[in-house]
């Protein structure tokens, strides 16, 4: 934890270039959740789902579960047995493998490709 | 720089709480320190009473702003003779509680809790504003919560239980009290309430209000009938320092309490709460001893008798006159020495006579005959065998009486008198002229630190039965200090 | 101008405040409330905080509720994050739990 | 709207009363914390409520607004409600010490230390 | 007087003094301590003639203003006389009792109580301010249960001791009843200004009660009836007690007090009736009671209850005569029964039994001793040449003069004087007579000391009867004149020539020596008659103490029952009922005055009401929590909405921290269940309306009136807040500077609570046990690791602000607590105990506080008063200025966050350990 | 300058929403559900507290806004701290 506010700053550019991105997603999340929440029966299929946040440092995985408990339909819920597995649960699990994928590649996008860093 | 005193009254316990905080985990520095405050506090203490005697109230406006908009501290005859016997009884507590905390109970924090406890005390006695009293007493209250509970044994538990929640309910009715009295009259400095309510402000239903709320407050915290059932649950639970400690100065605040707010300050609401005063305070004598009769305990015994005497205190203030304020006064102060002192004998009896329950214990005056004359000195006292200072408590008291020809007030007076000397004698009975049973408890030595505190309020409590005009004058300056409250 | 954009923010504020409620209400299984108390929660205070901020328009104004906005974007997850841990672990070690 | 606070204020008082007398140890402690709750806010509303904005001096100004509340009331109660905090924490913990140690929580059978 | 006092001093002295050699060398110490009593003695002889000629020893001092007590003391005639049998007999008791109880662990008490007896006695006989009297008055009972109860292994003893100390005790507060209300009416307490006002007295209405109270505290110390049971029980003292107490002096003080009396309450007849009448019967019903005993000390003492009937009596009847003949009765009765008394020890320590039917021939082994209770016999028979004789034809004189009822009264005295004549036979001669067989003698019973006292008391008797000026014209003669209040001048005459009182006297023996002959048969008889007897007031007193003790446990139990429930519901009845008081004794201020309705306070209103329901109706516990939390929350909705956004942020946090204190402990209670029915339920139900309601119109009305804002004290604070101390923000302002003091206070409330809490939870659980917490995730430690250094910078943000805007001390140290509280539950690898760390900043906080103090005071201001030094510009806070005030507000943050960090670390770890434990 | 209906509007929004939340802390029927429903219905105080800064002009009530939303986080984290060691413990029954 030393260097965290180090490594903070280092990464700030990244932050704020994700920030669009980040807003554009939590807003696409709301309104899903919105309709969702008037009509009169939910459409969900829930599910759970792993996310592989390997090679991201402690910082990172927790900006990771932000990110992905702000976008649509999925909230992260732990990292499983404390390693580097997210386990994210998704309220519209049509095609698990996708959502995965989808999910890895914004995580990706929002903190760039992983630093593989020893843990 | 007169009232240098009267804030050192509130700094020393302080200061002594902030440095035994410090000192946390090393029990010698601390009763050091619990010792040196605690004597420092009588004798600042006394300090206080001979500057009243020789100069008048002590006031010292809080943080330079002149009352009522700032918290005025102020020492007349009545409030700096109570912080004296509270630097008094806090001294023979710390020094008894030498010999008998251990060190579980002072790795617990009991140190500065006790001079919490002394510091709320000291502050609730100097205050003259309603809310700052009301934080007073949470600061007392709270530190004996915990020093009640301190060591955590069943009973304790238990005991503090039912002590915790009644008081706490008491603190909420005081809390509601101040705050409609903010209401109805803007003010919360007790001469400037005074002053309010003579002058006509304020509704008389606020008024009212908000001083039967604080009747009840204070009753409860007095251990009045039918509001004293916390102090017979728990007072024979904890440490015999800490009850000995209680039973002197706690349930006296209360009176106190009541004395100050319904002596002076709510002049116009006497004909009101005096009467009610006037019959729950025969019936707190009269059912307190009748508990203390009916017990084979010696603290239960003590504990009841702390309620029956509240009784003849509030009884003095129920009077209304001045004499009366006077007698209930020195009431006080004798039955903070005598009581305390009591509770340091039956600690002494739990360690020789290997317990408390009196059917168990015996053989004391065969075996410890100093503890007999140590005994019999508050014990007489108390059941108010002349010339001893209870006796001039209850003359004092019943003269007043007889002055409004109230018969049968005094008639029972006298009777719960004879009732008190009769649960005495039992405890002097069982405990001192009973053999010792074959089955008692062994018995556990006693070191010097027991005995001191009993002599030091022995001869205390001997000084006023056979002095008993100096102490009868500073009643009669501070009952009549207490009825001109120096305006704000 | 100003009241317009604040009056609209407002009201969107309130709207994602109460479809959180509706959905912590209305859905029908825990991490499904979880879900709508995240985020449109923080869409709610956002707006609104938003509205506030322009509505008074004081720089302070705007630091508080920028900062408040912000605290909740961290909190938020991870208060969701141990409520459903926790949840979950229930479920791994008993059967589903009445309270 | 002080009245209807007070009769606000007086149903917190009935639950807490109510609660008060249950047995149970929790519900006791919650009772307390309603009364002391419903204290809070009868020194706030009796006196007279405010407009609504604060007792501060404005910037420039040397007093508060004209018919600001009555800051006095304020400040007792922040007084009340911290000391309401030390209390209600040792309280919660006695009990639940007490708990541990006559095992029980039924109020009721806690009468050993009396007559 | 001096001298007497000085004598007193000397005996109190000798009380502390001689019980330390007691114990050793009893005899010894007898002899000592019979100097000072012996002293007084003498000096009281010089005095007779002063006396005699009306010039009274007086001797004063200031003592209790207050009171109006000073410390009179003054000798009359009664005075002298009571003074003289107290310091002879007494000397010569302290003699006796120096050998009567060598060896015995009782000696040293003995000599403790005695002389304070004596002392005590001296203090009765002398006093002349009533208060003053009562209080020697009062130690006498005290020193008497002190000596009745010397044998206190027995539970005779401590019973009987008991007895003697509630009936006397009782009296005595009858009596000081009698005398406040007697000084109130008399406008004095000295007895020799109130004896000259017995006409006004007499007139009085207060003199029915004065009487009573009075005579209740006379006849309970002189055993009449119906309070003489206690006086044969404390035959339980050792005998040498028993002679001096029981017999010569304490029991006559009640008579001695009547005698002071009687020119104050005397000469009316309800005076007069009473106690001729209660003396009467008193006198004859402990001659027919000693009839029945067998036991030495018992008749003696049935005998002494018999002659203190005679003493009332005589007073009641109240002619000069029979004043005199009291008095006289009252030395002679002395002079008898004090060396009988002691010969009874002799013959008991002698040979092991006071039982009169089994003990004879012991004149002659013990001649010495049988020629003084021969003596002391013969006075009592009232045979010439004794004294007793005197006092004889005096009684029957007195009796035959008394007037209406002179017959009846003259064949009860005939009859008492007949028993007297039985009894003194049975003890003085009987055991002496030779029938055969002599006994063996305990040679412990052949000393000195034993024999001297009886024998002087019985040879004075014997010149007395002889010289009988030697009585009458000092001391006879004075006693009388100041108990009837005019000169007499009478001389005592052994021979009055042939009379019909020679006659009757004649009769008297005849009688009381047929009795003896048929002694045994006269004894079951009376013992018969006794049986018939239902209840006897010895039964009925101890019955009435039973019910008594009885009652008390049954009101106990009833009001201290245990049950805190009820305990509640009777707070709650006094606060409905006072409220109702109020409002009806007062009535309506007017209807509540009320600002505009708002509609948001309403509608939170009515969530909150909603809450409520929630929390009383749900038995989840974790409801009933989070509703309490959700009313938490209302009430700071409600504070934000009405102006008080510094209590809305208090609110905030101590909610959110008392929710957290509950998740904490929530799993340690068990859940809610319904223990209680649903009757008590409804019950309760009720009790809370009626409190609610109550309190709700109190609140109402309250509002119906309330003081207008510009004349509270808090407009002043408004004013000045900002000009004179520096703050904008009026509410901090108040609490760190117009009421720092409540600050102060509560700072420590909460570093007790603090130590409390964690002194409950010390050694809750094991040390050093490395236990993982469950909450410690990676993602939330990682949240924490920016969390904490956030809250801690908003901390100090809020505290530097907070002097001109919502924040100081306590929000900022109640934010900066939970952030160190959020890193410690965030800390996996350790249980997260924060050790002295959070004692070091209450420590460091409440010193903050006391040091801001100082600057004021080194300046010569007044304490706490606000010293200032600057203003400061700095980021985010702004301009603010600094002085004492803000130094204050550290110590509180301080404090604060110590407080919060203490409790917290102590319950998690708590928790924690006890998890690591139990698995 | 915001016009009163739409405040009024705003305010009536939230209400309903903080009734909904106290309903559901009151049916649960799991702890985690009422703990949730709390946790919202804080956020909801928050927000409407908003308002009333927006309604009165008076900035202060902002910072009560922020604190808020930090401290409730605390309260959670017990909660859930709560629920998570509940588990092997009896359970409250309805
Ligand atoms: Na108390
Ligand atoms: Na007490």
């Amino acid at each position: 934890m030393k260097n965290l506010w180090k490594r903070t700053l280092f990464r700030l550019p990244n932050l704020l270039r994700f920030l669009p991105i980040y807003l554009r997603e939590m807003t696409v999340s709301n309104i899903r959740v919105a309709i969702d929440a008037l009509r009169p029966v939910p459409a969900f299929v829930p599910g759970f789902v792993e996310v592989s946040l390997k090679g991201y440092d402690p910082i990172q995985r927790w900006e990771a579960a932000c990110l992905i408990s702000m976008t649509p339909g999925t909230l992260s819920l732990d990292l499983v047995d404390d390693s580097d597995i997210l386990l994210v649960h998704a309220l519209y699990l049509q095609d698990p493998e996708q959502t995965k994928n989808e999910l890895e590649t914004l995580v990706r996008q929002a903190l760039g490709k992983p630093n593989y860093l020893p843990s | 720089m007169t009232e240098f005193p009267l804030y050192l009254c509130l700094l020393v316990p302080m200061g002594a709480a902030f440095l035994q905080i410090l000192l946390l985990g090393r029990p010698r520095a601390q009763r050091v320190v619990a010792v040196a405050a605690t004597g420092l506090l009588a004798a600042v203490g006394c300090a206080l009473v001979a500057a009243v005697k020789t100069g008048g109230p002590v006031i010292l406006d809080v943080g330079g702003w002149a009352a009522p908009v700032g918290i005025r501290l102020q020492a007349d005859m009545l409030s700096a003779l109570m912080v004296a016997i509270t630097g008094i009884v806090g001294l023979c507590g710390a020094i008894h509680g030498l010999a008998e905390i251990p060190a579980s109970d002072e790795r617990r924090g009991y140190h500065p809790l006790y001079q919490f406890l002394l510091f709320g005390v000291c502050g609730s006695f100097l205050t003259n504003d309603l809310f700052n009293l009301y934080v007073w007493f949470e600061v007392m209250l709270l530190s004996s919560f915990v020093l009640l509970a301190l060591g955590g044994g069943k009973a304790q538990i238990e005991g503090a239980v039912k002590y915790v929640v009644l008081n706490i309910v008491a603190s909420l009715v005081f809390l509601l009290g101040a705050g409609l009295l903010y209401a109805t009259l803007g003010t919360l400095n007790f001469a400037d309430i005074a002053l309010r309510i003579s002058e006509g402000k304020g509704s008389a239903t606020g008024i009212r209000l908000s001083a039967v709320f604080l009747l009840l407050a204070f009753a409860v915290k007095a251990g009045v009938f039918p509001l004293y059932a916390w102090l017979p649950s728990s007072y024979h639970t904890p440490r015999h320092t800490i009850s000995a400690v209680f039973a002197g100065l706690l349930t006296k605040v209360g009176v106190y309490a009541l004395i100050r707010t319904f002596g002076p300050t709510f002049a116009t609401e006497q004909g009101f709460i005096l009467p009610i005063l006037w019959w729950i305070s025969l019936l707190t004598m009269v059912i307190g001893v009748f508990g203390a009769a009916s017990q084979f305990h010696t603290r239960k015994i003590l504990s009841f008798h702390i309620i029956s005497q509240i009784g003849y205190m509030t009884f003095g203030l129920a009077l209304g006159t001045a004499g009366a304020f006077a007698a209930a006064i020195f009431y006080v102060i004798h039955h903070i020495l005598v009581k305390t002192n009591l509770f340091f004998v039956a600690s002494v009896i739990d360690r020789i006579g290997g317990g408390e329950d009196l059917k168990k214990t015996g053989g004391l005056y065969r075996n410890a005959p100093w503890l007999a004359i140590l005994f019999l000195i508050p014990a007489l006292s108390l059941g108010g065998i002349p010339p001893f200072s209870g006796f001039w408590a209850k003359l004092a008291l019943v003269k007043e009486i007889l002055n409004v020809n109230a018969w049968f007030a005094a008639g029972i007076a006298l009777a719960v008198g004879i009732l008190t000397l009769f649960s005495m004698t039992k405890i002097w009975a069982e405990a001192f002229w009973k053999d010792r049973p074959e089955d008692a408890a062994p018995m556990r030595p006693v070191s010097v630190s027991h005995v001191i505190p009993m002599v030091i309020l022995a001869v205390g409590t001997v000084a006023i039965s056979l002095f008993p005009a100096y102490l009868f004058e500073l009643a009669d300056i501070a009952a009549r200090q207490l009825l001109t409250p120096v305006a704000p | 101008m100003i009241s317009v954009l604040t009056s609209i923010f407002l009201l969107i504020g309130g709207f994602f405040s109460l479809v959180a409620a509706l959905g912590v209400f209305r859905f029908t299984d825990f991490y499904s409330r979880i879900h709508a108390a995240t985020k449109a929660s923080t869409f709610g205070l956002g707006f609104t905080g938003v509205a506030a901020a322009l509505a008074l328009g004081t720089t302070s104004a705007w630091v508080k509720m920028i900062a408040a906005i912000a605290f909740l974007f961290i909190t938020l997850p991870i208060a969701a994050h141990l409520l459903g841990r926790s949840v979950r672990s229930r479920e791994k070690d008993t059967k589903p739990h009445q309270d | 709207m002080e009245t209807i606070l007070i009769l606000l204020t007086g149903f917190l008082f009935t639950c807490g009363f109510y609660l008060m007398l249950r047995r149970n140890f929790t519900r006791l402690l919650i009772g307390i914390l309603f009364i002391s709750q419903a204290a809070n806010l009868v020194i706030l509303v009796v006196p007279g409520l405010g407009p609504g904005f604060s007792p501060i001096v404005p910037d420039g100004a040397t007093r508060p607004l004209e018919g600001h509340p009555d800051p006095l009331p304020q400040a007792l109660i922040l007084t009340a409600i911290v000391i309401g905090f030390g209390v209600i924490a040792f309280a919660i913990v006695l009990l639940k010490k007490a708990y541990h140690g006559l095992k029980t929580d039924d109020l009721d059978r806690l009468k050993e230390t009396d007559s | 007087m001096e001298w007497y006092l000085m004598g007193m001093v000397a005996i109190i002295a000798g009380a502390m003094v001689w019980p330390l050699l007691a114990k050793r060398h009893a005899v010894w110490a007898g002899w000592l301590s019979a100097i000072a009593p012996i002293g007084i003695f003498c000096w009281l002889l010089t005095q007779t003639k002063n006396v005699a000629n009306e010039v009274l020893p007086t001797w004063t001092a200031e003592w209790v203003p207050q009171m109006g007590i000073s410390l009179d003391f003054r000798l009359d005639g009664p005075g002298l006389l009571l003074s003289m049998l107290i310091t002879g007999i007494g000397a010569l008791i302290l003699i006796y009792g120096g050998g009567y109880l060598k060896g015995s662990p009782q000696a040293a008490p003995f000599f403790a109580f005695v002389q304070l007896f004596m002392l005590a006695m001296l203090g009765v006989a002398s006093a002349d301010h009533l208060l003053v009297l009562f209080i020697f008055w009062e130690l006498t009972s005290l020193a008497s249960y002190l000596l009745i109860g010397l044998s206190h292994s027995e539970l005779a003893a401590r019973k009987a001791a008991l007895r003697a100390l509630l009936v006397t005790g009782t009296g005595g507060l009858a009596l000081l009843a009698g005398i406040l209300i007697l000084g109130s009416v008399g406008g004095t307490y000295s007895l020799a200004e109130l004896q000259t006002k017995g006409d006004l007295i007499r007139s009085s209405p207060m003199y029915l009660g004065i009487f009573v109270l009075v005579i209740l505290g006379a006849f309970t110390k002189s055993a009449q009836i119906p309070f003489h049971f206690w006086l044969p029980d404390a035959m339980a003292a050792p005998t040498p007690v028993s002679a001096y107490l029981h017999s010569a002096t304490m029991v006559k003080a009640g008579v001695f007090l009547l005698a002071k009396f009687y020119p104050i309450l005397g000469g009316v007849p309800i005076w007069h009736d009473t106690l001729t009448v209660i003396g009467g019967v008193t006198m004859l019903l402990g001659g027919i009671l000693a009839l029945a005993q067998t036991d030495l000390k018992k008749l003696l003492a049935y005998s002494t209850m018999s002659a203190l009937g005679t003493l009332v009596m005589l007073l009641g009847i109240g002619t000069d005569l029979a004043v005199k003949a009291a008095m006289v009765f009252l030395v002679v009765h002395a002079l008898y029964k004090a060396p009988l008394f002691m010969i009874a020890g002799v013959v008991d320590k002698a040979t092991g039994t006071r039982n009169v039917t089994l003990l004879q021939g012991l004149g002659k082994r013990m001649p010495l001793l049988g020629i003084a209770a021969a003596l002391a016999a013969f006075s009592m028979s009232g045979l010439p040449p004794f004294v007793g004789f005197i006092g004889k034809e005096l009684l029957y004189e007195a009796e035959i003069h008394a007037g209406h009822y002179s017959l009846l009264i003259t064949c009860l005295g005939f009859a008492a004087n007949a028993i007297n004549v039985t009894v003194a036979l049975k003890v003085g001669i009987s055991p002496f007579r030779n029938r055969g067989e002599l006994p063996d003698i305990n040679p412990k019973a052949r000393k000195p000391s034993l024999l001297i006292g009886p024998l002087i008391l019985a040879l004075a008797g014997a010149l007395i009867g002889l010289f009988p000026w030697l009585l009458g014209e000092g001391l006879i003669n004075a006693a009388v004149r100041d108990i009837v209040s005019q000169p007499v001048d009478s001389d005592l005459k052994l021979w009055h020539g042939f009379s019909l009182l020679l006659v009757i006297s004649a009769v008297t023996v005849v009688v009381g020596v047929v009795l003896y002959i048929f002694r045994d048969r006269v004894r079951a008889m009376v013992g018969l008659v006794l049986q018939k007897i239902p209840k006897k007031s010895s039964d009925i007193f101890d019955w009435g103490l039973a019910r008594l003790i009885e009652g008390a446990g049954m009101s106990t139990r009833f009001f201290q029952h245990g049950n805190l429930r009820l305990y509640l519901v009777v707070v709650l009845i006094c606060l409905s009922s006072l409220i109702t008081a109020s409002l009806v004794s007062t009535g309506f201020a007017g209807m509540p005055q009320s600002g505009p309705v708002r509609f948001v306070p309403v509608g939170i209103s009515l969530l909150m009401v909603m809450a409520g329901i929630a929390a009383i109706r749900s038995r989840s516990t974790v409801m009933a929590v989070l509703a309490m939390g959700g009313i938490g929350y209302g009430v700071a909705l409600l504070f934000a909405l009405f102006g008080a956004p510094d209590l809305a942020l208090t609110q905030v946090l101590v909610e959110t921290l008392t929710l957290v204190l509950f998740a904490l402990v929530m799993r340690q209670l068990p859940p809610i269940q319904a223990y209680s029915s649903t009757r008590r339920r409804a019950t309760d139900l009720g009790i809370a309306l009626t409190a609610g309601v109550a309190l709700t119109i109190a609140l109402l009305a309250v509002r119906g009136a309330t003081i207008p804002d510009a004349e509270r004290i808090s407009a002043e604070m408004a004013t000045r807040s900002l000009p004179e101390a520096n703050g904008k923000n009026v509410v901090n302002v108040i609490l760190v500077d117009f009421r720092a003091l409540d600050t102060m206070g509560e700072i420590c409330v909460l570093a007790i609570a603090a130590i409390g809490v964690a002194g409950l939870l010390l050694g809750s659980g094991r040390r050093n046990v490395q236990a993982e917490l469950a909450i410690a995730t990676p993602l939330f430690r990682t949240a924490v690791s920016w969390m904490t250094p956030l809250l801690i910078f908003m901390s100090i943000v809020l505290l530097f602000r907070g002097h001109n805007e919502p924040g100081g001390g306590f929000i900022g140290g109640l934010v900066a607590g939970a952030g160190l509280v959020l890193r410690r539950l965030a800390s996996a690898d350790r249980p997260p105990d924060a050790g002295r760390q959070p004692f070091l900043y209450m420590a460091a906080g409440i010193i903050t506080a006391l040091v801001s103090t100082l600057p004021a005071v080194f300046l010569q201001r007044t304490f706490m008063e606000g010293v200032w030094i600057g203003s400061l510009w700095l980021p985010i806070v702004g301009k603010t200025k600094f002085g004492t005030p803000f130094l204050f507000d550290i110590g509180v943050y301080l404090v604060v966050a110590g407080v919060c960090l203490l409790i917290l670390t102590r319950l998690i770890r708590g928790e924690t350990l006890k998890e690591a434990t139990h698995h | 300058m915001i016009p009163d209906l739409i405040l009024t509007l705003f305010e009536v929004m939230l209400f309903v929403s903080m009734a909904l939340c106290i309903w559901r802390m009151a049916i649960g029927p799991s702890a985690a559900d009422r703990m949730v429903a709390i946790d919202l219905l804080g956020l909801l105080v928050a927000v409407l507290m908003i308002s009333h800064a927006i309604r009165t002009g008076d900035e202060s009530v902002l910072d009560v806004v922020l604190i808020f939303a930090v401290i409730a986080f605390f309260g959670t984290v017990a909660l859930a701290r709560h629920l998570q060691r509940e588990s092997d413990e009896p359970t409250d029954t309805q």
